[in-house]
């Protein structure tokens, strides 16, 4: 086998200075009656070329969004990924290290973690940010255990609009702890009623800009409500490219980011590898999960970067810890790094600018269609259709002609009455020609 | 692994005069040192080109943004020389030997990094319809099935996004599986050895922890679990091989042993590499186990993740997965994706969308290239690396165990006592000596731990060279050479940081000179 | 650019005391030793998996190997860190600085090797029909378009395998067209300042070459020239942007004079970066160009090649251009393969297929990602970045030429005289400051030359730190610390090198220790 | 633009530093009349994203090898080549090198060049081997003025089974030289009758093993005659892969090699860049052509290389260089140094054997189809079918039916009586399955 470099003769004398007659004798541990003596119940190994003969196929059988025209979002988001940040990934250094336990030969992970957290903190407005986190939902519950510890509460409510997903995850990692979430219903026109919740019971209010149907609001009001409570405002992210063209949420007085940071530099990879984005303010990062990267000096006095406030952490303080996670999501981190410093302050801007434009645009195509309503007032590249058949239906249409149209809102929220929605992401990679095929394909669907 | 037990964190600052070696530009020919990228910027600068946006009227009411934010602005060549310049200043299993125990830093094939990048694979939406993506689920299915044949249990869960979660998704199901039963068991038993999530794990799913104390053999003390045994303990989590290298020979009466309360055995399988092919879990009374796809399955650890920790479950729990899941439907492939139907009993969702996909192809085409022959056969070499490194030093490093181990050698810090080097100061001068530290103060039930974990990746060459060098810095050690140590490591691209400073006054992030005192006053 | 006037090529061996920074291993934490591959090999050891033969009748005949090759067996891991740390051994622009006068060390963009690497791209097969690669004579056909609207000729021959190679074909077509015309011409006339290969491909062609020396102002000689020039001379070969890194004012002259006695105007288009958008070589006269994919268009160089060097031709030239070529047939396009029809005065084939494709498919995207807007601003800044740093040192070095340079900023070494420093040993200094040196001793017609050039992709910033430093290493060269530049480089993976040595008794590959004395004595 | 850091702020601030009050004044010397004022009649920049399309779009019009059955060869072959040999090639420190010129900080590239030499050294069983040619085409002509230089004759005898465009590069490069080239014609059947040529006069006879049609043979007697006659043997590899499992061409008595190193490491990229192989023997190398890379010590003692005897290359003898070549092959050799340690004996010789094994197969079925007759006694992994029917048709309607079937002689040899025969070469990457469907189609066809 290509990968493993001993020879049968090698092993047999290695096996002799370790003073044993047979591999066998290694295992004797393992009792006997559990000893497997043949092989597994698998194929044989394959050469390389057969492998990737393997990968061609099963890629063959499934639609590629690349060569399809794509609107589909509902959390995730096909964008362009500069060449530049899949190859930064793939250097061998950074690929294949392991979590900067060694700093003196690790200081390019760490440097570039120090650089993410800078990143994130500032697009999220916020103080600091942590190394990242699984993805989205799970930062998102995080940050709910988190402003219960912060606020020494145990109730959290939930907004309606909060990605299905982000709440599913939220309320299962809740479950079995003291902490509770407090799920209100979606609201697909109007402002959400969260003031009449807000107690002093409440540890934080959870809510997600753009929302789950791509509405975007101003969330000042609503974290001086949060703060007049003694309650935290958690504000999830789930397109980081909207902060290009939105006020931060930090701005509007956040006081924990959960957000997706897949938009920027990840591929879609049909749901994960993503990265969970985790912000708040200094003064809480103490209670903050999750690695932590911060500056200091060697020997020299140079400066250089280290993984701290470790006593936060499972390998530290176990059972106390703030949370269990250890391996994070380094390279998609990275990536995120590499892409959003391609793109600066002004590509930033600019990229969210073409979303926002390319979104309008479209939204005002489909909207004058038959049997066709933009349900949205606001929306930044995402928007919600009420279309005149089943949004489901619709959809397999679409993709036996090649299309992948957008995301049936019943799909997420199978026990609503939203049977005929169907949510639509627009990004720069749409081209005319793709809204195009969309729009004429819905015509002679609808 | 780290651990700060009896570890300094704060360097001597040395008194050196380095005027004759220093240079201009603080570079030192490849050795090319590189600033913050904030540190880069300048306004107006380009790093990637756009078509000019739609002048469109705009729908984001009154959230515009108004405020700059701060990022720098850079050129394409100006990024990438950059990350490439951090790039150099790591150490990779591609550069040299990465015995970070526990850790399994194995080969990591670049056919896994084509194939998950292929059309139709890397670029697929969650999200798609499923009639779009059967290739995508065919996949996932592949590989749980190989997941099932090697650990031996019926069912496994896809979702975890890791090693602990995938502990947290092993130790819900337990929950769920009580409370099904309508038992509300309060406490998980840990042996003291076990890493750090174990514990972390079960408090989060509300349970009380419980440390079993370890044999004289490394082994968990039976006595003492009996002890603590009873009708409330929901489970144990027991990783094994242990994180002493060793495996738990009582593991089938521990397994016993639990079911008998009517709890649960969680096992935590980061050490699954010592044992594929020669003993399936399944056959030792497993009801839970994690599997690290990114240690086991060598998809590529990449600083820090993104991992996959996909959890085989037994008929008992199988019902308690977490959705989505695969299922064979009439038109092939489908989607499990809510607590209702063939998914009633679930204990909820763990992440946004069904599991680590990226890493499912690159541990998909890591086991087809191995085969059922190829894999055992990493167990075996696994085993026997860790076993040649072990005869290889065990006359000049204690180990605190007897007898033959399994993929990592244990040694503590006895044999170093009175040399004034510790199991740190090795550690650094094991960095000049051009490899990756091994794993250091962990496991806590040994001093100055250092678990070495060479996996089945290395060559013979290349363990002698290693055990010649850590020979040589033993017989250094004992020759009163304690000042190489500490002045250790001299050639990294930094020498010993200062952790505590560090950790004193955090500071997490860059800061514009103008803010700074704003920020710090703050914090 | 490497050339040895006036150069040391083996260095002083200094006695020095290594012991306290040696390490066992011979590594020096991240920078890591490896032997030669073969040094590395165990017999049935594995890189490749591949499936058993299947067992047929040889159709060997009686050629069938019955000895060993003598090549060393490793396992795929080995052979990776093998090179990775090799590459680790290298300099690189993705790295650092990289002012390599006459070789344009731009940004090579990372979309280009990937859209390089497309299937239906980079798999394609030179010989499968016309009608299943329509795509890839498009792309071509493309490319040529690009090239001759940029340089203003009608016409291009994309064959040519690199700049010496285009040199080739620019010479045989001059030399088919007089042979068209009945002429046997003799000479071709090359300024002293040219590259090497520019006289080395006259000669290929059998013409005797002439040289024409420089002015006082670094341009071509007009009175030598003009002496020189008469009807037995075939052509001119001028390098326009020349090698001292100025533009040829009298080039449209000399074009008039060159037509006048019936000859032609090669251009040497290796400096056309300086160039592109400001002024077309078709509006200068020029009748032959090569340009060089892998400097102006930014093709990687990869350590020495590939390039790609397609040749412009004037109407004069253009039918003699070499086979294969690509035109627009009925059913799309075409290829015109042999020395016939359309092609019948072709001078024949240079390349066994059609030129290097995977190098076109790299330029055009690099040219498409410009346009004509940015190809003009490549030029403006490639200058402007080179006069920067011509002002930034020409107080303290010496500029052999006056005013404006184009896009390389050329000194000579009299500013080093009496230092004890010379040319060779400021470059060394250099690398140890973290750059990779200048072109030295390049053109010959300068003493100790150092030829600068940035390139556009350099931004100010690190324009300023090469400027300091080289202020600073003249500033230690002229305070007498001669010693300082005589031990450089300290810091690189080999200090300097014993060239002699090599050349006087070359060892040129490896041989097993047991044939070693054989194969010397054979030599 | 992205690859371009100045801004517009910038370039004023420079061109004050420099002393000139506009961009134009830095090209003053370019006479006034050719200045270009406006920008060239060429598209504006495009983004990164519209290049990949545009790409995607080029490739789309092609049929990829990959994804159909392809018995393609006559000089290039489709060979698996292992994903570490491209990760290699695109390391930024290999990628983005410049020729080796200062040997401190190469040391990377030049020991792989080393390692190079050597191998190719080893495979053609000679005892060295040069840096690289541009191709195997160049590296034969490159052999002819070579061996012209060492016998000081000056006339080449170019078998007639040397692939034709092997001999129109080496007429061509011969042409406007003092030497000649003296072509045979080329035999379909039974050994080619060189004795009667090899005079006093001759310096060279140029041979093809595997030749054109893919026959093998032994060289041993003729490269005894040449070597009586004071005349060396040039061979000619364009399938590497053949020494796996044939006698070296050193074994046989050759005084060059000239090869085509792309079977290993090199992607077929449509004809180009490909690897060019130059071997020889000791005695001879002060005449080679091109780069070499030698072994030496540095100033500490260490071993080291540098490139070496460049007192035979232009950038020091000008015109009375063994060659004009100065870029080489150097990546792709990189390619094939990776793939062939990769290899090794035990890999090189299998996959030979494979090859042969595949091929020899593939011939017996294709044999017993009607119509079709398999011409050659002997032959590694390629081979000539004499159809019932004009061969570029035959092969057009394959390609109909998405089978690169082979490639028609005629195509090559236009103006010999050879309109049906048809190359076959089938390598290791021509699954059971692609065989089958081209006997398939030629039942169909024929
Ligand atoms: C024994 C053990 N258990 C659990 C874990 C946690 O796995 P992960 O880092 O994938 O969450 C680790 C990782 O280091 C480990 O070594
Ligand atoms: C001025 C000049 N001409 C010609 C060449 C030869 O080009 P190539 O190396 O591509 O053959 C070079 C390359 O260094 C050069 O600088």
């Amino acid at each position: 086998m290509r990968y493993m470099p001993h020879t049968a003769e090698e092993r047999v004398k290695m096996l002799g200075e370790i003073g044993v007659g047979s591999v066998d004798d290694l295992f004797v541990d393992i009792p006997a009656e559990a000893r497997l003596n043949g092989l597994l119940d698998l194929p044989l190994h394959a050469s390389e070329m057969d492998v990737e003969k393997n990968f061609r196929t099963l890629a063959g059988k499934n639609l590629s969004p690349y060569s399809a025209p794509c609107f589909l979002g509902a959390g995730a988001y096909q964008h362009h990924v500069p060449s530049v940040a899949d190859h930064v990934i793939q250097r061998s250094e950074f690929l294949t290290a392991y979590t900067p336990y060694q700093p003196e030969i690790s200081q390019g992970t760490l440097q570039a973690l120090f650089e993410f957290q800078t990143q994130v903190a500032l697009i999220t407005g916020m103080e600091v940010a942590n190394a990242s986190m699984y993805d989205g939902a799970t930062s998102c519950a995080e940050s709910v255990l988190m402003a219960c510890r912060v606020t020494r509460r145990k109730k959290a409510i939930l907004s309606g609009n909060l990605h299905p997903h982000y709440r599913d995850v939220t309320r299962t990692t809740l479950q079995f702890t003291e902490f509770e979430a407090m799920e209100l219903s979606p609201v697909l026109e109007g402002p959400e009623d969260f003031e009449a919740h807000i107690g002093k019971d409440i540890a934080c209010v959870v809510v997600q800009n753009p929302d789950f149907f791509g509405r975007v609001q101003d969330l000042t009001a609503l974290a001086e409500k949060c703060h007049a409570a003694g309650a935290l405002l958690v504000v999830v992210v789930n397109e980081v490219v909207s902060l290009g063209a939105m006020m931060s949420p930090g701005e509007m007085g956040a006081d924990i980011v959960a957000g997706e940071g897949q938009s920027i530099g990840v591929p879609l990879s049909f749901g994960g590898p993503y990265v969970g984005l985790l912000a708040t303010r200094q003064k809480y990062v103490r209670q903050m999960p999750g690695r932590l990267c911060g500056e200091t000096v060697d020997q020299d006095g140079k400066r250089g970067f280290v993984l701290t406030l470790s006593t936060r952490e499972q390998h530290i303080r176990r059972e106390k810890a703030t949370s269990n996670i250890c391996t994070n999501a380094g390279l998609c981190s990275l990536a995120f790094t590499v892409h959003m410093s391609l793109l600066g302050e002004t590509g930033f801007a600019k990229l969210a600018e073409i979303n926002h434009g390319e979104a309008v645009a479209a939204a005002e195509l489909l909207d004058a269609l038959e049997g066709v309503e933009v349900i949205n007032d606001t929306f930044f590249n995402e928007f919600t259709l009420r279309l005149s058949a089943n949004a489901s239906d619709v959809v397999e249409k679409l993709a036996d002609k090649g299309i992948l149209g957008g995301v049936p809102v019943a799909r997420l929220l199978p026990n609503a009455d939203v049977d005929n929605l169907l949510l639509v992401a627009v990004t720069e990679t749409c081209a005319a020609s793709d809204i195009e095929k969309l729009i004429s394909a819905l015509k002679e669907i609808l | 692994m780290l651990n700060n037990q009896g570890r300094p964190t704060r360097p001597n600052t040395t008194e050196q005069d380095n005027s004759a070696t220093d240079t201009f530009t603080g570079n030192k020919a490849l050795d090319l040192e590189t600033p913050l990228i904030f540190e880069q910027g300048v306004p107006g600068r380009l790093g990637v080109d756009m078509a000019e946006p739609k002048q469109v009227k705009s729908r984001l009411g009154n959230t515009a943004r108004n405020k700059p934010i701060g990022l720098p602005d850079l050129s394409e060549p100006q990024v990438l020389r950059h990350f490439v310049r951090l790039s150099r200043q790591n150490y990779s299993i591609d550069s040299g030997f990465y015995p970070l125990g526990s850790c399994t830093m194995k080969h990591n094939p670049r056919i896994n990094e084509k194939v998950a990048r292929l059309a139709g694979l890397g670029d697929l939406h969650p999200m798609q319809p499923v009639s779009t993506v059967q290739g995508a689920l065919e996949l996932i299915d592949d590989l749980a099935h190989w997941l099932k044949t090697i650990t031996g249990m019926p069912a496994v869960a896809m979702s975890p996004a890791a090693g602990a979660h995938g502990e947290l998704c092993g130790v819900m199901a337990i929950r769920a599986a009580h409370e099904a039963k309508g038992e509300a068991r309060k406490r998980i038993l840990v042996p003291e050895s076990a890493h750090g999530t174990n514990p972390a794990t079960a408090a989060l799913c509300g349970y009380k922890v419980e440390s079993v104390p370890a044999r004289e053999d490394g082994r968990m003390d039976m006595e003492a679990f009996a002890e603590k045994l009873g009708p409330d303990v929901a489970g144990v989590m027991l990783t094994n091989p242990n994180t002493c290298g060793l495996f738990e020979t009582d593991v089938k009466k521990i397994a016993d042993m639990v079911h008998e309360v009517g709890a649960y055995f969680y096992c935590d399988g980061a050490n699954l590499n010592a044992i594929l092919g020669r003993v399936r879990p399944g056959d030792l009374g497993v009801d839970a186990m994690h599997i690290n796809l990114h240690k086991t399955f060598s998809t590529p650890h990449g600083g820090g993740g993104p991992g996959s920790g996909p959890v085989v479950l037994s008929e008992a729990l199988a019902a308690f997965a977490p959705i989505p899941f695969v299922t064979h439907g009439e038109n092939g492939f489908d989607f499990v994706e809510h607590v209702e139907g063939e998914a009633s009993k679930s204990f909820g969702r763990m992440k946004t969308y069904h599991g680590q996909m990226g890493m499912f192809i690159r541990a998909l085409a890591y086991m087809q290239s191995h085969g059922a022959d190829g894999l055992r056969q990493i167990a075996e070499d696994a085993v026997l690396n860790a076993n040649y490194i072990r005869v290889g030093l065990n006359d000049m490093l204690h180990s605190p165990f007897d007898g033959i181990c399994m993929h990592e050698a244990l040694f503590d810090d006895s044999s170093l006592k009175d040399t004034g080097v510790t199991t740190l100061d090795l550690a650094k001068a094991m960095i000049d000596e051009g490899y990756h530290p091994m794993t250091m103060y962990f496991p806590l039930v040994v001093h100055g731990a250092m678990l070495i974990e060479p996996t089945e990746s290395e060559s013979r060459e290349t363990l002698d060279q290693f055990i010649g060098a850590m020979r040589h810095l033993l017989n250094k050690a004992h020759n009163g050479e304690d000042a190489y140590f500490a002045q250790a490591p001299l050639f990294a691209p930094r020498r010993r940081l200062d952790e505590t400073g560090a950790a004193r006054n955090p500071i997490l992030r860059w800061i514009p000179e103008e803010d700074s005192q704003t920020l710090s006053a703050a914090s």
